[in-house]
């Protein structure tokens, strides 16, 4: 047993055992919790850091929980692309409780122009619970993509979603507490569906294991049941990730809660969602994907290409910088979800991509908008004009990242949208090909919008005024680390590709 | 227009779901997949290998402990999610509206509580500690101390009931479940086997099953202790009255 | 066939009738209690449903007694999995209703489409 | 073919005005004339890169580097061969002199001018030096962003509705463009490589889909190039932009397009497959209804600039003309035609931007008497107008000459009859300019004091014009001396026909 092997538990646990100390601490140190935070935070992405080259060794890192054997036990299984996700869920967990810590902070009135949104709204005794559950958030999300346990996957999915709900209504006023309550009418059924699923896999299969359940159902004489708890699993996961004609929810959860939350739900959970869906379908029901799931993946493609071109359609209509970013999520949810149903090695690279890239760039606008939120109290598009005479390194960012999200070159919105029109085109689908370069447009649109507001208009009367200017460095940088990593994956795509490619083929081999 | 669309959606729902009942394996039947994989293992040597002799236990906290640390976060995430929303408030002072209540506080019921309170303690308690023979453990007993709590504040009002279990206190003891997997779980990882493996095996082979039997009761014990603690967290969470007025009610 | 195979699984078409009545409670009603109830409906169906699954017939409870023979003990797994389904369930529910608290004092009203004017 | 030499100079010279916009950016605030100089300074020495490399092309050397892989197969790849470095040549050059003018007439928000000015030529010179298409997209969608600044910096209404009205066109055109790439990429066989005669053939891929790819090609680049249903966003982008911004504009910006489609014809089809397909003959009846169109409308604009804004979309479908004719006169002509162009339309536009600073005048009817007041810049303007009807001895000449023999050797002799009509109806449109600027009185009672002999502008923004304007002459004098237009064309052409 060597000591790398312990890692991935420990990035996972390390997150859940200092939340439920912050607050024991925060009873005496009521400024400790974000420096804690931060250091667990780091532990888990070193941690992650440290286990993609073993990963990358060995194909896969299987880690038996209790040293109880796979079927019989809980089994933690990280192939690459889950690696990949700790290291991406790590880092940009990090990055946000950085930026969160003076997001928080009371309001510290300079001169009567420095007023800081949020702090004002919520209590300071809030403020280590919040910390609280974002480490389980953190660690959940972790612990969601590590495992190789169904049932355990659905012990993290709901982890997950609770903390989701909690934080999204944490400013306790009544939009987000209306938001959350919308978020959690669609979510807690998908949660209840996915776990009706796992039981009528589990009552034709009698296993939790996916790799034992993936073997099993090959020769099963259940297959209808297979099919039917395929459908449900999907649909539970894709009313988390999001997928459009179950996104009702997205929209104002996304725009309502805080915005480092917002960044997290956007750049990382509605990704979960997805990987569930791409976890179940090659790591479970790899055998029957090929043959009678075919036509179910298929129609997941089309679905996608409807999630872009609506996606698209809504956020150009928006008026409201946070819903309008928060309907771009349902756009690209509609790629990455493309590149799962195009049952394609590389429109799955092309979706993996995208997963990434669209993290770090829809976080970097949450980020954004955080910021010129809480310096300037503007929540609608039309009040952005000028916004970059005050505030040129925010909107500065915010042009990098919208780059990345429309997808021009050297961006990794570019990477990901290129293995997407390649896996749709070698697969014969020419028209989805075209709707990922027409969603492109549309995202021009949209984006190019706010930095043009931004940067070239003139402020209306009085508008921007009192706004005291850049925020402080501490949000600041979080920001640009963001903007400058979608822009960093898009140049060396080459570095990564291959080992997604890896993967991706690793997980259609099991066909 | 939306009740047709929520019959037809029920329907097609109805429909699909009872199909599938039509082609799962017979309830019952031992040669189902569910009772041939896996679980005979279980079953046979559950005993030996979980040290427990309620199997259900030996799965919850051995064979599948991990899932059980999960469910313990949720917990705790859901009480902080409570806190979240209603406030934290670490106020000393706070009023429900049973203080309020014009019904007069009774005799015989706060006696009646006060004598029966006791025994629901030591029940829970035997729950706990009795779990991993009979049916019981962490979760039931700490829900019959939460039952309790509740009765004691029915009986005897919020102000009263806040007293006895203080809010810093209550925040301790919410945290033992997950720091008693963490400790559980790391003394496996030092002894040299996996995380949450309930034996530390540098030590002798005789020392294990003790070592066993005691890590299983502070794993019991945290459970009982964290949900009964959090059963009343919650429920002082909710009863706590909004001040709405800015004034500080006293009890 | 068909009929037999359901009068077999009598439990399990129960349980599945039990969460459509959930869910159609869940759509169909806008008062938030209300809509609380069938979500649970709806949850413990899913537990009836596992429950059921792990049933033996003529099978006893999972505790080991000496001389008995193991196999005639119902499956622990599916409880197991209920047990941490039931915490999940009341974890959710009670931030649920912790949220629906919190809306009613805000909007003094539970019903989500009176509220839907209320732009506060 | 000469073997690609690996060499940093095309990189170095790509950096260069990188480095200077860094420098904009990092030094304070009141160093306005040191800022000047820097930019200055970056797009000469980008120039003086570029000229370093011009004896080794003459060799028939190609240089070359790759940077980064970008995606599998498909890497940001930069060489300099004949094509590209006249291209490359031509643009910094004019570069050059626009930055120079632009420090004279530019007196609002400068940092930002400057710094968008930088990056276009950063951008420019990576797309002239491209070693496949791919590169050539990204530095050409870069390209396109940033010039969005320099078109609006104006910040007048109307700017910011040309501004929008240029992304409407360019941004779809460069999906468009995107689209061709993947065609050509995934069905066409996989090679995007700008370096040899012709990718694609007839054994990879089918018919319809070659000229799928072409037309989605010549589509998406011909937004830019002006091509005559696609040209809506010039004339409103020129008159509303800067006086440098819309030289460079015509001068370069809009021969990025030209360029692409001289690049797809050259070096993806091969001028065979070209042929074979019969995308020939629509290409000419393109370009000429473009040719006679242009020249149609500039005669009824009023607006200056509007009317060197049609002419350019007019000038620039030569180019394609040329090309589209496939004989070896013909080709030379068009790519010639770019750097003449180039120069006239450079100097037309740096004299319109002289006279609007120094008189206020925008339309060609309130211009009478001009001549008188600014003298040696309407001589420049002059001279270019000649140029541009193509008057002998001047480069206009060289152009309308060899694209005429170049149709007379593709045998296509009506063609000639298009150019005597395109060069008549531009007398038509330039002429009266000169007439009112020197043969005009002014009227007496309306603002008199302008038309007073005040002295020249500000040597900065004559000397540019002057220069160019005395180019046009040389060049069309001394054809054939090495590093002008003549012998770097000729050696592509060389290349192409042997």
């Amino acid at each position: 047993m060597e000591a790398y092997q312990h890692f991935a538990i420990y990035a996972i646990v390390t997150p859940l055992f200092v939340a439920v100390l912050i607050p024991i601490i925060a009873l005496w140190k009521k400024n400790w919790a974000m420096p804690l935070a931060g250091l667990a935070l780091s532990l888990s992405f070193v941690l992650s850091v440290l286990l993609v080259p073993k990963v990358r060794a060995a194909g896969y890192l299987s880690y038996h929980l209790g040293s109880w054997e796979p079927p019989f036990g809980i089994e933690i299984r990280i192939d690459f692309l889950g690696v990949l996700m700790m290291v991406l869920i790590s880092s940009i967990c990090l990055i946000v409780a950085i930026y969160s810590l003076r997001y928080l902070a009371p309001v510290r009135p300079k001169e009567g122009k420095t007023f800081f949104f949020f702090g004002e709204e919520m209590e300071a005794g809030k403020r280590p619970i919040y910390y609280s559950l974002y480490l389980v958030l953190a660690a959940s999300m972790l612990g969601f993509v590590a495992t190789g346990d169904i049932f355990n996957m659905f012990v993290f999915f709901e982890l997950m979603a609770i903390c989701s709900y909690a934080l999204v209504a944490i400013p306790g006023t009544g939009l987000p507490i209306r938001a959350a309550i919308k978020y959690m009418l669609m979510a807690v059924p998908a949660a209840i569906v996915v776990l009706l699923g796992i039981g009528l896999l589990y009552s034709v299969t009698g296993s939790l294991n996916m790799l034992d359940i993936a073997g099993r159902i090959a020769d099963s004489a259940y297959g209808q049941v297979i099919v039917v708890s395929y459908v449900i699993l999907i649909v539970g996961f894709a009313v988390k990730a999001a997928v459009f004609p179950l996104h009702v929810w997205l929209p104002d959860a996304h725009s309502k809660a805080p915005s480092p939350i917002s960044a997290l739900l956007s750049g990382l959970i509605v990704k979960m969602g997805i990987f569930g869906m791409i976890r179940v379908t090659y790591s479970v029901y790899g055998a029957y994907f090929a043959s009678d799931l075919a036509w179910i993946v298929n129609a997941l493609s089309w679905v996608a290409a409807a999630a872009i071109i609506y996606g698209a359609i809504m956020a150009i209509r928006q008026s409201d910088l946070k819903i309008m970013i928060a309907y771009s999520t349902v756009m690209n949810i509609g790629y990455i979800m493309l590149g799962f149903g195009l049952a394609d090695v590389t429109a799955l690279v092309g979706g993996a991509y995208h997963i990434v890239g669209h993290a770090l760039a829809k976080a970097c606008f949450f980020l954004c908008a955080g910021s010129i939120i809480s310096r300037s109290g503007y929540l609608k598009i039309d009040d952005l004009k000028g916004a970059a005479r005050k505030m040129p390194l925010t909107c500065a960012a915010f042009a990098l990242a919208s780059l990345s999200i429309v997808g021009i070159p050297p961006t990794a919105g570019f990477v990901g949208k290129w293995y997407l029109v390649w896996g749709s085109f070698s697969t014969g689908n020419f028209l989805l090909g075209a709707v990922v370069i027409a969603g492109s447009i549309m995202a021009a649109v949209y984006c190019f919008r706010v930095v043009y507001y931004m940067f070239f208009l003139p402020p209306a009367d009085g508008a921007w005024q009192q706004v005291a200017g850049e925020a402080p460095a501490s949000m600041l940088a979080p920001t640009w680390l963001l903007a400058a990593g979608a822009l960093a994956l898009g140049i060396f795509s080459s570095w990564i590709v291959p080992f997604l490619r890896e993967a991706a083929e690793s997980l259609m081999l099991l066909n | 227009m939306r009740k047709v669309l929520a019959v037809l959606c029920t329907c097609a729902l109805a429909v699909l779901l009872i199909y599938v009942v039509t082609l799962l394996p017979a309830m019952g039947d031992p040669d189902n997949p569910t009772n041939s994989n896996v679980v005979p293992r279980y079953l046979e040597q559950g005993e030996q290998e979980a040290g427990t002799r309620n199997i259900v236990a030996g799965v919850v906290f051995n064979y599948r402990g991990y899932d059980t640390m999960g469910e313990v976060a949720i917990f705790s995430a859901a009480l902080a999610g409570i806190f979240a929303v209603l406030g934290a408030g670490r106020r000393k002072i706070g009023r429900a509206f049973i203080d309020e209540s014009r019904v007069k506080f009774s005799f015989v019921s706060g006696t009646a509580v006060v004598l029966v309170m006791p025994l629901i303690i030591l029940f829970s308690i035997y729950v706990i500690f009795y779990g991993t023979d009979s049916p019981g453990g962490g979760f039931q007993g700490g829900a019959a101390i939460g039952a309790g709590v509740m009765l004691f504040t029915a009986a005897f009002g919020f102000c009263r009931a806040q007293e006895r279990i203080p809010h810093h206190v209550r925040i301790i003891l919410e945290s033992t479940a997950i720091g008693g997997f963490f400790l559980v779980g790391t003394a496996g990882v030092i002894g040299g086997a996996n995380f949450l493996t309930y034996a530390i095996p540098s030590l002798s082979a005789q020392s294990q099953t003790a070592l066993r039997a005691a890590m299983l009761l502070i794993l019991q014990f945290g459970i009982g202790i964290k949900v009964g603690v959090i059963c009343t967290s919650i429920l002082f969470a909710l009863l706590r009255e909004e001040e709405t007025d800015g004034v500080e009610h006293a009890c | 066939m068909v009929w037999n195979t359901l009068a077999d699984n009598i439990n399990y078409a129960v349980a599945m009738v039990l969460f459509c009545i959930g869910f159609y409670t869940l759509i169909i009603r806008s008062n938030l209690i209300k809509k609380i109830i069938g979500l649970m409906v709806m949850q413990v169906s899913v537990f009836f449903f596992l429950v059921s699954v792990g049933y033996l017939d003529a099978g006893r409870a999972p505790i080991v007694v000496p001389g008995e023979p193991p196999s005639a003990m119902v499956n622990p797994l599916p409880q197991a999995m209920i047990l941490t389904a039931i915490v999940i369930a009341v974890s959710t529910t009670a931030l649920f209703l912790s949220l629906a608290l919190r809306f009613y004092r805000h909007y003094g009203t539970l019903d989500m489409d009176k509220a839907k004017e209320d732009q506060r | 073919m000469n073997a690609e030499i690996g060499c940093m100079r095309p990189l170095m010279a790509i950096l260069l005005p990188g480095v200077s916009l860094l420098a904009i950016l990092l030094l304070p605030g009141k160093h306005q004339t040191l800022k000047r100089a820097v930019h200055i300074a970056g797009s000469l020495g980008a120039f003086g890169v570029v000229l370093s490399m011009l004896p080794g092309i003459l060799d028939g050397n190609v240089y070359g580097m790759e940077l980064i892989p970008i995606v599998e197969l498909i890497s940001i790849h930069l060489t300099v061969d004949a094509l590209g470095f006249y291209f490359g040549l031509v643009l910094t050059f004019l570069w050059v002199l626009a930055t120079v003018y632009s420090s004279g007439y530019i007196k609002h928000k400068d940092e930002r001018f400057y710094g968008f000015m930088a990056l276009c030529n950063s951008f420019l010179l990576g797309c002239a030096f491209s070693q496949n298409i791919f590169t050539y997209f990204v530095f050409y969608e870069l390209m396109t962003l940033a010039s969005f600044p320099l078109i609006i910096h104006e910040e007048t209404d109307a700017a910011r509705r040309a501004g929008i009205k240029y992304l409407k066109y360019a941004i779809p055109a460069g999906a468009v463009i995107l689209f061709a790439i993947l065609l050509h990429f995934f069905r066409g066989g996989g090679d995007l490589s700008l370096v040899s005669m012709g990718t694609l053939s007839l054994d990879a891929a089918s018919r319809t889909l070659l000229t799928v790819v072409f037309l989605a090609y010549f589509g998406g680049f011909g937004v830019k190039a002006a091509i005559v249903p696609l040209e809506g966003w010039v004339p409103d982008a020129h008159p509303a932009a800067p006086a440098p911004a819309s030289a460079l504009l015509s001068g370069v910006i809009l021969k990025a397009g030209a360029f692409g489609i001289i690049r797809v014809v050259v070096n993806v089809f091969g001028l065979d497959l070209f042929k074979e397909l019969n995308l020939w003959i629509p290409m000419i009846v393109l370009a000429s209804i473009t040719i006679i169109l242009g020249s149609v409308r500039a005669l009824a604009q009023d607006n200056l600039k509007r009317r060197l804004a049609y002419s350019s979309v007019g000038q620039v479908s030569y180019i394609l003309l040329g090309i589209a004719l496939m004989s070896p006169l013909g080709v030379l002509g068009g790519i010639m035609h770019l750097a003449h162009h180039a120069l006239m339309k450079g100097c037309l536009f740096f004299c319109s931007g002289i006279i609007l600073k120094k008189t206020g005048k925008k339309n060609v009817s309130e211009m009478a008497g001009v001549g008188y007041s600014l003298p040696i810049t309407m001589i420049c303007f002059s001279i270019c107008a000649l140029a541009m009807m193509g008057t002998p001895l001047t480069v206009g000449f060289i152009s309308k000459w060899l694209l005429g023999s170049g149709a007379v050797q593709a045998d296509k002799p009506a063609l000639i009859i298009v150019l005597l009509i395109s060069a008549l109806l531009s007398a038509f449109y330039y002429l009266p300019i000169i007439y009112t600027a020197f043969f005009r009185r002014p009227q007496e009672d309306s603002e008199s004091q302008t038309f007073q002999f005040k002295g020249e502008t500000s040597p900065a923004m004559l000397w540019p014009a002057v220069v160019l304007a005395v180019l046009v002459i040389v060049v069309g004098v001394w054809v054939t001396v090495p590093a002008f237009p003549h012998s770097l064309a000729s050696m592509v052409v060389r290349v192409l026909f042997t």
